[in-house]
């Protein structure tokens, strides 16, 4: 007898996907119900994502097999920790986001309402699906239902989007590609599909070279999909011109998502063992730092915003990427395994969550593109204006901010590797962080009028944007302060200690 | 706009085979199980039958055939059939069985039977999702929007 | 912009002579096609133990302590019974227990084999499972089919998925005078 | 000689998949032509199926559908599984371009060209 809270993972998936097929006929017949019905759904995963975390904490894994059949056979899910933890952090941005886009698409596409909560709800699906599954075939069809749902919501601003989303299809497409000649030479080797299946078979063929190449075609096909450095070149244009809610999602949750997929492939299929015999690790390092740097000095050349977060987001992998290539060395310290890393995956979604929607404002409001532009914006829109002032100070990195916490994990991280360099890497970073949201922050609040001259008479006219945009905007800014405390009281700890546990990266407990 | 020139012999051979393509769809759909088949295949062909209308007629007269409203209906109600038949199996069952277990949708008395019959139905819906979107994106691909 | 052009051709033919050396450095560790034995098809080796005196257990269907040992060090499942495959040669088959009602206990799942002083431990595919007894376990011939809908039912349920989002997407995207 | 040869012609499936491959990400990375570009991408993908149909091929095996009649005759079946999932990447390779030939449409409509460099210098020209 399987429990109610042992279908729930299935639910969350399910209950997308006709949820998405019940927007498209109810918003035939009234459009206005398409957001309606989209919330209600999304806020139900929200909630069960939470119950399973819960029930994971408390009884341990979930296996559940879909059509009966036991895993080798049939597919299956399985829910541990790792998976609770992103789906949790997935589904309250994506509720914060559509939350958001109640006022903002109807300013911004009043004609493609229904369609656009259709492939959102979508977008939900293949993101949840991608996260809860155990079977890797089925990863790589919900990484492409994601994909699809984001290029087309890529494009739906028309006009200069949709070359960016063009870009972003050939490239993701080439990325999913690789990501099935990885698992083609993997089922060549062991006849398997399943990632626990997998992860015990694979030891003897650790060296054999199918598998050194299956796993390098999935690192490069799943990189493309993170916008890992070399290969970020479809990102800045496709978070600068996409609706700013699915900039945020992109930003916060797509690329994240991907990374788990990255994470989840080549610690729970190639396991730990495996990527101590390959370089990988260090060479990932390196190409991570390389991103932090590059990624920091485009931002400062921009001078449109939303690309500005975009570059940012660039260098903001290249954290994670780095965290996550240091996660081999310790095994007893607090900050050791997978820690940095995914405690930088819930921050970034956090923060960056909550610039890109307030980007997203100045757009709605009074159609500003440009950092040159917001001259006085401090005193036009004090609230939305002070949500950036709080995120931007995360981002920076002062304490007691996320942003602090998680580059504070990662610099320990990097001295107990004993990879000094890194430290001075991060500083940098930190510190060119610092130019670049200072240049808007100095716009918003000292500068009274552009180059042009142009400047608002005095006493300036309070223009807010609407309470139901501000709300979401609000609470990510709070949570970029709140969550941080959160992390230095070590509150969230126990969840990550079983991650580390769980891929033998800790000899805690 | 220039009356579209008529060609009577592409006109009368895509008239008579237009059935017997469709006839030939729902076959390859139903056989699946039996024999070389199954749902994509015969949605793909079903709606290579619009295809072959429009190409023959005119795109306005193919869609006041297979009108936006009824297609919309049948994108969805394929993948309702398929995620509803999955939910069935749980409700059925009482949460004993798993999404997707076909054996416990009480069709017949035999377990294995019900199997067969719930991949039918599986298959159907996958047919009737696959030949309206094909249709559909058909229809906005090949339609002039000025 | 012609140059542009060349040189990004230049690039791309160097990023395919890189591909193309990887593809051929691995060439030699592809398994053969067509084999029937290959790993997709038949079973993968898992592990190979010497033969010793313990070896002789398995005549009397029974399995050699060391072999089980390794086996659960490893993760696999605990091998429930054994039985000879044919009468001649010396080849096993291991089950295991599974929890599907309606269906059999046990389910094919080890492939033991004492070749040239070794005593080799396969696993089965799990196509070899569909092959056997999917007519038995489906009532449905077409192998396909059941791998399609059933086995892998959940797949296709995600591929139906991605051809709606297709749709709907071209709608957002290319209709105008719309209700949606 | 003969060792090459038989190298080659051991897994000719193989050398074709790769040559298919390279010829798919000339198209999608060199041409300028929007449209080309997805007709490399679909052969690009189209040599992925190949290589897994391939994977599923048995010496002497028939079809992967349940008779008694072959059993007998002493024949064995393909391997299914390659089948089904190969099946489900046709369709994802389907969506993909539909997804991408809506794209170029709009793309047309918007600036009057499929050329990629002409796009990017007019896109340019009047950004957002």
């Amino acid at each position: 007898m399987l429990s109610f809270v042992e279908h729930l993972p299935l639910l969350i998936v399910v209950s997308s996907i006709i949820s998405s097929i019940t927007i498209l006929i109810a918003g035939w017949i009234n459009r206005k119900s398409a957001w309606y019905i989209s919330t209600a759904t999304i806020l139900g995963q929200f909630i069960s994502s939470i119950i399973i975390l819960n029930h994971i904490l408390k009884f341990g894994k979930i296996h559940y097999r879909l059509g009966g059949w036991v895993p080798p056979w049939g597919i299956e899910y399985v829910m541990d920790e790792l998976n609770a933890y992103i789906l949790i952090i997935l589904l309250f941005l994506a509720l914060l986001c559509i939350i958001y886009s109640k006022r903002n698409i109807e300013h911004e596409l009043p004609e493609k309402v229904v369609s656009f909560y259709t492939i959102y709800q979508l977008l939900i699906t293949g993101l949840c699906g991608v996260v809860v599954t155990g079977d890797i075939f089925n990863m790589y069809v919900f990484i492409e239902i994601f994909s699809l749902s984001a290029y087309a919501l890529i494009a739906s601003r028309g006009k200069i989007s949709l070359r960016a989303s063009f870009t972003y299809l050939v490239l993701g497409s080439i990325g999913a590609c690789f990501f099935l000649i990885g698992i083609g030479f993997l089922y060549a080797i062991t006849g398997s599909l399943n990632i626990h299946d997998l992860s015990i078979l694979l030891p003897p063929f650790y060296t054999n070279r199918v598998i050194i190449a299956s796993f390098v075609f999935i690192l490069v096909g799943l990189s493309i999909k993170m916008a890992l450095f070399p290969l970020h070149t479809w990102l800045p244009d496709a978070h600068a011109f996409a609706p700013s809610e699915i900039s945020a999602m992109l930003s916060g949750i797509i690329i994240e998502v991907s990374t788990y997929a990255f994470i989840r492939v080549s610690f729970s299929v190639f396991t730990f063992k495996f990527l101590k015999i390959l370089p990988v690790m260090e060479i990932l390092s390196w190409i991570a730092s390389l991103a932090i740097i590059f990624g920091s000095i485009w931002a400062i050349s921009q001078t449109n915003l939303k690309r500005m977060l975009a570059y940012s987001s660039v260098a903001n992998m290249g954290y994670i990427i780095l965290a996550l290539s240091l996660s081999l060395s310790s095994k007893t310290s607090p900050w050791g395994g997978l820690t940095p890393a995914l405690m930088h995956i819930a921050n970034h979604a956090l923060m960056k969550g909550c610039l890109f929607l307030t980007a997203g404002a100045f757009i709605y409001k009074s159609n500003l593109w440009f950092i040159n532009d917001f001259y006085q914006l401090g005193k036009r829109m004090p609230y939305t204006s002070g949500a950036f002032v709080v995120s931007a100070i995360s981002m920076i990195g002062i304490p007691p901010s996320v942003g602090f916490v998680s580059k504070l994990y990662i610099i320990l991280a990097s001295i107990e590797a004993k990879r000094f360099i890194f430290v001075g890497i991060l500083l940098l970073s930190s510190l060119l962080n610092l130019i670049y949201f200072w240049r808007v922050i100095e716009t918003m609040y000292m500068k009274t009028g552009n180059h042009k001259g142009n400047s608002f008479p005095s006493p300036f006219p309070k223009d807010e944007i609407p309470i139901a945009m501000l709300i979401p905007i609000w609470i990510l800014a709070v949570l970029c302060i709140l969550m941080g405390i959160f992390w230095l009281a070590k509150i969230p700890m126990p969840i990550l200690d079983r991650i580390n546990l769980l891929f033998g990266l800790s000899q805690k407990l | 706009m220039k009356e579209k020139e008529r060609d009577v012999i592409v006109e009368t051979v895509s008239r008579v085979m237009i059935p017997f393509i469709q006839l030939f769809a729902l076959y390859v759909i139903i056989h699946g199980s039996g024999g070389p088949g199954g749902g994509f295949q015969g949605g793909v062909v079903f709606a290579s039958s619009f295809i072959l209308f429009v190409i023959a007629f005119d795109i306005l007269g193919g869609r006041k055939r297979f009108p936006e409203s009824i297609n919309t209906t049948l994108s969805s109600i394929g993948l309702y059939i398929y995620a509803g038949i999955g939910l069935l199996a749980i409700i059925f069952s009482r949460g004993m069985a798993q999404y997707l277990n076909y054996g416990f949708i009480p069709f017949t008395s035999h377990f294995q039977e019900n199997r067969a019959l719930g991949m039918d139905f599986v298959e159907m819906g996958i047919g009737i999702t696959v030949m309206a979107i094909i249709a559909s994106i058909f229809f906005d691909l090949a339609q002039k929007n000025e | 912009m012609g140059k542009e052009i060349k040189k990004f051709r230049i690039i791309t033919i160097c990023l395919i002579i890189i591909i193309c050396t990887l593809f051929i450095y691995i060439a030699d560790d592809i398994p053969n096609f067509g084999d029937p034995n290959a790993p997709p098809i038949k079973f993968v080796e898992i592990l190979r133990v010497e033969l010793n005196q313990e070896s002789d257990l398995l005549d009397q269907n029974k399995i050699p302590y060391q072999l089980l040992s390794e086996l659960t060090n490893r993760g696999f499942p605990i091998p429930v019974r054994i039985e000879k495959s044919s009468e001649y040669k010396d080849e096993w088959n291991g089950f295991i227990i599974k929890e599907e009602p309606h269906y059999e206990k046990e389910e094919k799942y080890y492939f033991i084999k004492k070749e040239d002083s070794f005593l080799k431990v396969y696993r089965y595919a799990f196509v070899v499972r569909w092959i056997e007894k999917g007519l038995k376990e489906t009532a449905v011939p077409n192998m396909v089919t059941y791998g399609l809908a059933d086995y892998r039912g959940y797949d296709t349920l995600g591929e139906t998925t991605v051809i709606f989002t297709a749709g709907v997407s071209v709608i957002l995207l290319l209709r105008r005078k719309s209700r949606l | 000689m003969e060792w090459f040869l038989a190298k080659i012609f051991a897994k000719y499936n193989y050398w074709i998949f790769i040559i298919l491959m390279m010829i798919g990400l000339y198209g999608i990375l060199a041409k300028n032509n929007l449209i080309k570009k997805i007709i490399g991408l679909n052969i690009f993908q189209t040599a992925i199926f190949l290589y897994f149909i391939s994977l599923g091929a048995v010496k002497g095996g028939t079809a992967p559908i349940v008779d008694e009649k072959i059993i007998e005759k002493g024949y064995t079946y393909a391997n299914p599984l390659p089948h089904v999932l190969i099946l489900t990447a046709i369709v994802v390779s389907v969506a993909t371009t539909a997804v991408a030939l809506s794209l170029i449409i709009r793309m047309y409509q918007e600036y009057g060209t499929i050329e990629e460099s002409e796009i990017i210098k007019k896109s340019t020209e009047k950004e957002i």
